[in-house]
């Protein structure tokens, strides 16, 4: 029971506030959230110690979903790494494939047909559409939006998996690239479906715009949020949604054009508070862009071979040497680094994974911020701990 | 309690087939059980994203009464193990386990939680969680599609609709020697210690014909 | 407006409610047990072995047990014992045949690297999904006889595909006979000179024209070599 | 942007006692790197990061590597000796000799301001064992944080200066360095259905391991069928 001491007239109940807040001040309370948490993204920990409902200190713990993919990967084939790929960041396996062959290509030198650039192109961005989608999903569920953006979220990655499995056979676990090329090749129905796809694609960024973009409770949640700066995100190697939300102009898509990316014409959206409502922000107008070059690529592909005929499948043994690839994945720049000893096997398989990185900052958004706060902007760093963790 | 009741299942049919409705205490039991299993809200990797995606519009696992994903193990019913438990995480599991009230299930998700699959030469890899804790189905598929995941609590369903409330043969949590609590592993300097439960863990050896 | 932004999201959700009643498109769920998705011809969940005949699937298995899926799988979930007699195959052909094949669909990741790499079109991927089950020990592991599964059934999940490889396969057989065909007429020939050679070593031009008629009754021999 | 041989050319006119390598790649993918002394490696990583032609304000990637000792036959058969006025004789020369072991620490750095790069550094170890110290980079690029985090754990390279050198993905009791060439995996095999030769065998050393007493007498004989 708490009762005022003095005159009902005087403003006191603030005062009495402030008083039991000082007593307690001071006293830091460590919390550990996760690795079962309802909304640390999977099986992520943080050790944040509190004062009050501030945090003051924030020590991410990995490692709970360590899967060894480097260490099967040096025990595998190259062919034999390629599946695991799309298990490493379970929303985007393409483009997870893709910089995979892209390393590899670089690696033994080869070629890959126009087609097949094009397919990448539009396979990619279908991945971009997938993820952004979710992860606006995820973090309004992590705002307390419980359910309902996260619906329209998945409705609309329905769409986008359906083709995925009607080309490659697997919803999540495409396995859709080879080093030369791609897979299967699409028949015109697929395109079809794709440009219908690509077509409505808008008109649900406009209905999830209405829905939650506007939201005051979003805006109140998000804005002044988590903030980050221009000098540490680049000190702190943060890239993707997250770099460009701080204004940052660096997409792997403009600055090292791989593929074809350099054929199509498209904006590189860019944030200028670099808090949790323009990484959000970012992400939704990254989307409007992705549409754009799904457009100009599903009209331009040309036609042709998808797969490099001098590119083998079985028994592929690139010569000894050494290279990183890296392409501009939904999440940020996912790298792969290989080093190879003219054998089956690469002898170093490791993979740069994006959002393993940009939980560098973690702490240094979180820090003043209220444990409430801290959940928001773990999920507008979009992780996925399979390539947290690997 | 005889072993063998007066009403047998197919007398009841036959009779609810003439409009009666014989029903026994065991039976709406399971019934109301069966169809209100809360699975906890716990998500490990790949598969975790396809259980989410079964929770949603287009599967929509509230048909079959399991919608409500408990944050806490206290509320919950059903462990759906969905991905790959890391010998890092397997600790957490099985304490999640214990918390749990009985009556509660286990599912396995995909391959990983069956048998470490595709990941189960890694040295952080549990390879399968029935190591510590007994399953109840096994869903295979890396990962399985969302209509799997259902097919899999409608085979649980069904194991819980033919369980018994009295007997020799009544489900784990009513035999007397059952543990409510499984021994939490701990991290060893190489590998958990101990590195399974061989309580619940019996496998057979590994077989083949010509070179035993 | 203060609240203008939740009321224009709550108009989207009455707008998507209201519409799940009448408008197909807003209605997305499935009722899973009755209804179900089609499934993509390229749906893949786990390997299974094709046959050639429907009577006898395990007699007529495409499979030659060259092991090649086994080396190749990247979780290694295959294991094949190869037969120590051979028995003609399809084209009448003696091949080994695999005494034992196992995958283990515990370990499985359905990645297809098997079906993309057999040289044969014997291992191709199944659609069965439903395939939860109390069982550890016993029910995961699908030997030759749960593998085994004609090729009509290859050919109603995978029609495209099926076709594809079906003319592939004819083709290739037709081939196989042709060569054989000619080895057969290669070797009656060399065998005619041969046999022509010592008898009268100025005659061997007129004894290549018999030589078309033998291939009737030795052309199952060479194959054999091959 | 400079190759890697002007960039070894301008470090070692400004840090005149560092030993600064090129070495080359012989893949396709021509990535060339430079091998850095460790004693110099801080403050050439410093002048990599603010040399306004350079400007490598970002460090994609950190990684380990390990390269095992091991014993290299080298079959020179190029050497050619020359008998006097003779046809020159192609003679297979065989020496033996050991590379000592070591572990690598490779940075990848690029320029986000030049949208230029890679320019890839590497440090290396003395040895696998005791001399397994390197200058944390951590200090110039905020990005190694996690990643060397992970190769202290992975690895087990000891990066001197890093603000908080503890264990990332593995648990903190763990030993071993589980990347590294000769990590021998824990035994925890119980069961796999499929019988390869492999997998009997290491059922046999499971079965060895767990009761030593009535399965002595089998591991006597070799293994592999």
């Amino acid at each position: 029971m708490i009762e005022s001491p003095s005159s009902p007239l005087a403003p006191l109940a603030g005062a009495h506030v402030r008083a039991v807040h000082d007593a307690f001040h001071g006293d830091l309370l460590e919390v550990s959230m996760g690795p079962h948490h309802p909304s640390t993204h999977g099986v992520f920990r943080m050790m944040v110690t509190l004062d009050g409902e501030t945090v003051v200190k924030l020590k991410p713990v990995f490692g709970y979903l360590h899967r060894n993919h480097e260490k099967l990967g040096e025990n595998t084939t190259y062919l034999g790494s390629m599946p695991y790929t799309d298990r490493l960041d379970y929303f985007c396996s393409m483009t997870n494939n893709w910089a995979y062959a892209l390393a590899v290509e670089k690696l033994a030198g080869q070629a890959v047909p126009d087609r097949a650039e094009y397919l990448r192109v539009i396979l990619a961005e279908l991945t971009r559409l997938l993820n952004h989608t979710c992860l606006a999903g995820f973090l309004l569920q992590d705002a307390g939006a419980s359910g309902t953006p996260l619906m329209y979220a998945f409705r609309e990655r329905e769409k986008i998996l359906d083709l995925f499995e009607s080309l490659s056979g697997s919803r999540m676990m495409c396995n859709y690239q080879r080093f030369g090329g791609c897979r299967v090749d699409p028949t015109p129905a697929w395109f079809d479906a794709a440009r219908r796809v690509t077509e409505e694609y808008p008109r649900f960024l406009d209905e999830y715009e209405a829905l939650i973009t506007g939201n005051e409770i979003l805006m109140a949640r998000t804005q002044g949020v988590g903030r980050l700066s221009a000098a540490l995100a680049v000190s702190a190697g943060i890239t993707g949604p997250m770099l460009r939300a701080c204004g940052v102009d660096y997409d792997l898509r403009k600055a090292e054009p791989y593929g074809f990316y350099s054929r199509f014409e498209f904006r590189v959206p860019l944030g200028d508070h670099g808090d949790t409502y323009d990484r959000y922000m970012i992400r939704i107008l990254e989307m409007r862009e992705s549409v754009k070059i799904l457009q100009q690529a599903l009209r331009d592909i040309p036609a042709g071979p998808i797969f490099d005929s001098k590119a083998k499948i079985r028994a592929f043994r690139p010569k000894a040497g050494e290279a990183y690839g890296r392409i501009e994945g939904p999440k940020g720049e996912i790298g792969f680094y290989l080093i190879s000893d003219g054998t089956g096997n690469p002898y170093r398989y490791r993979i740069r994974p994006p959002s393993f990185v940009n939980l560098t900052v973690l702490e240094d958004m979180c820090l003043g911020h209220t444990i409430a706060d801290a959940v928001i902007i773990l999920g507008s760093i979009d992780i996925v701990l399979g390539e947290v963790d690997r | 309690m005889s072993d063998t009741p007066v009403i047998t299942r197919q007398d009841r049919d036959e009779l609810r087939r003439q409009g009666i409705l014989l029903t026994s205490i065991e039976e709406v039991y399971n019934w109301g059980r069966s169809r209100s299993v809360w699975p906890l809200q716990f998500g490990l990797a790949c598969c975790a994203i396809e259980m989410i995606a079964a929770s949603m519009a287009r599967f929509d696992i509230a048909r079959f009464g399991s919608e409500v994903f408990r944050p806490s193990p206290r509320q919950a019913d059903l462990l759906i193990v969905s991905g790959t438990v890391t010998k890092k995480m397997a600790p957490q599991v099985v304490r999640l386990w214990n918390q749990m009230p009985e009556p509660k299930y286990c599912i396995a998700m995909g391959a990983c939680a069956i048998s470490g699959g595709p990941f189960k030469q890694g040295y952080n890899v549990l390879k399968g969680i029935d190591r510590f804790i007994p399953v109840d189905i096994y869903i295979p598929g890396c990962p399985p599609r969302p209509e799997a995941l259902l097919h899999g609590l409608m085979e649980l369903q069904k194991k819980m609709r033919g369980e018994k409330l009295t007997g020799p043969d009544v489900p784990r949590n009513k035999q007397p020697d059952n543990p409510c609590e499984y021994p939490v592993p701990e991290f060893g300097a190489h590998d958990l210690e101990p590195a399974k439960n061989p309580d619940i863990w019996q496998p057979p050896a590994p077989v083949r014909p010509d070179k035993p | 407006m203060l609240g203008s932004g939740i009321i224009q999201g709550l108009a989207v959700t009455a707008k998507n409610l209201v519409g799940s009643f009448h408008d197909p498109a807003r209605f997305t769920t499935t009722q899973y047990p009755e209804e179900r998705t089609k499934l993509p011809e390229n749906y893949r969940n786990f390997p299974f072995l094709v046959a050639d005949a429907a009577n006898d699937p395990i007699g007529s298995l495409r499979c030659v047990a060259c092991q090649i899926c086994e080396k190749e799988c990247p979780p290694q979930c295959i294991y094949i014992e190869k037969s120590k007699d051979k028995k003609p195959d399809a084209a009448g052909k003696q091949q080994f045949f695999p005494a034992v094949f196992d995958i283990d669909t515990s370990v499985c990741m359905s990645c297809q690297i098997c079906v993309e790499v057999c040289p044969f079109d014997a291992i191709k991927m199944d659609q069965v999904f439903e395939i939860a089950t109390p069982e550890r020990f016993n029910a995961l592991l699908l030997d030759r006889g749960q593998l085994a599964k004609p090729n009509t059934y290859y050919q109603q999940i995978h029609p495209t595909e099926a076709a594809e490889v079906d003319a592939r396969l004819a083709a290739d057989r037709k081939a196989g006979e042709e060569k054989a065909k000619a080895a057969a007429a290669a070797a009656a020939a060399k065998a005619a000179a041969a046999k022509a050679a010592p008898a009268a070593p100025a005659s061997t031009a007129p004894s290549a024209p018999k030589s078309p008629a033998v291939p009737g009754t030795e052309a199952p021999k060479p194959p054999t070599t091959a | 942007m400079e190759t890697p041989e002007q960039i070894r050319d301008r470090l070692l006119a400004r840090f005149p006692g560092a030993t600064v390598t090129l070495v080359v790649n012989p893949g396709a993918s021509g990535q060339h790197s430079l091998l850095l002394d460790p004693a110099n490696a801080r403050a050439i990583a410093v002048f990599l990061r603010d040399d306004p032609v350079l400007r490598l304000d970002y460090c994609s990637n950190a990684t380990g590597v390990d390269w095992p000792e091991k014993e290299i036959v080298e079959t020179t058969k190029v050497s050619v000796p020359d008998p006097a006025g003779g046809a020159p004789k192609i003679v297979e020369q065989k020496t033996k000799r050991i590379q000592p072991g070591y572990l690598e620490a490779v940075y990848h750095l690029y320029s986000m301001a030049l949208k230029t790069g890679p320019v890839i550094i590497r440090l290396r170890t003395g040895n696998r064992t005791d001399q397994v110290a390197l200058p944390s980079l951590t200090p110039v690029w905020r990005a190694c944080e996690f990643q060397e985090r992970e190769i202290f754990d992975l690895y087990g390279i000891v990066f001197t200066d890093h603000p908080d050198l503890r264990r990332i993905l593995m648990w903190d009791e763990f030993k071993d360095h589980p990347m590294r060439k000769d990590y021998v995996e824990p035994d925890d095999y119980e069961w796999e259905p499929t019988a390869h030769d492999e997998v009997l065998v290491r059922a046999k050393a499971h079965a060895a391991a767990a009761a030593p007493a009535p399965v002595a007498p089998p591991p006597a004989e070799a293994p592999q069928p």
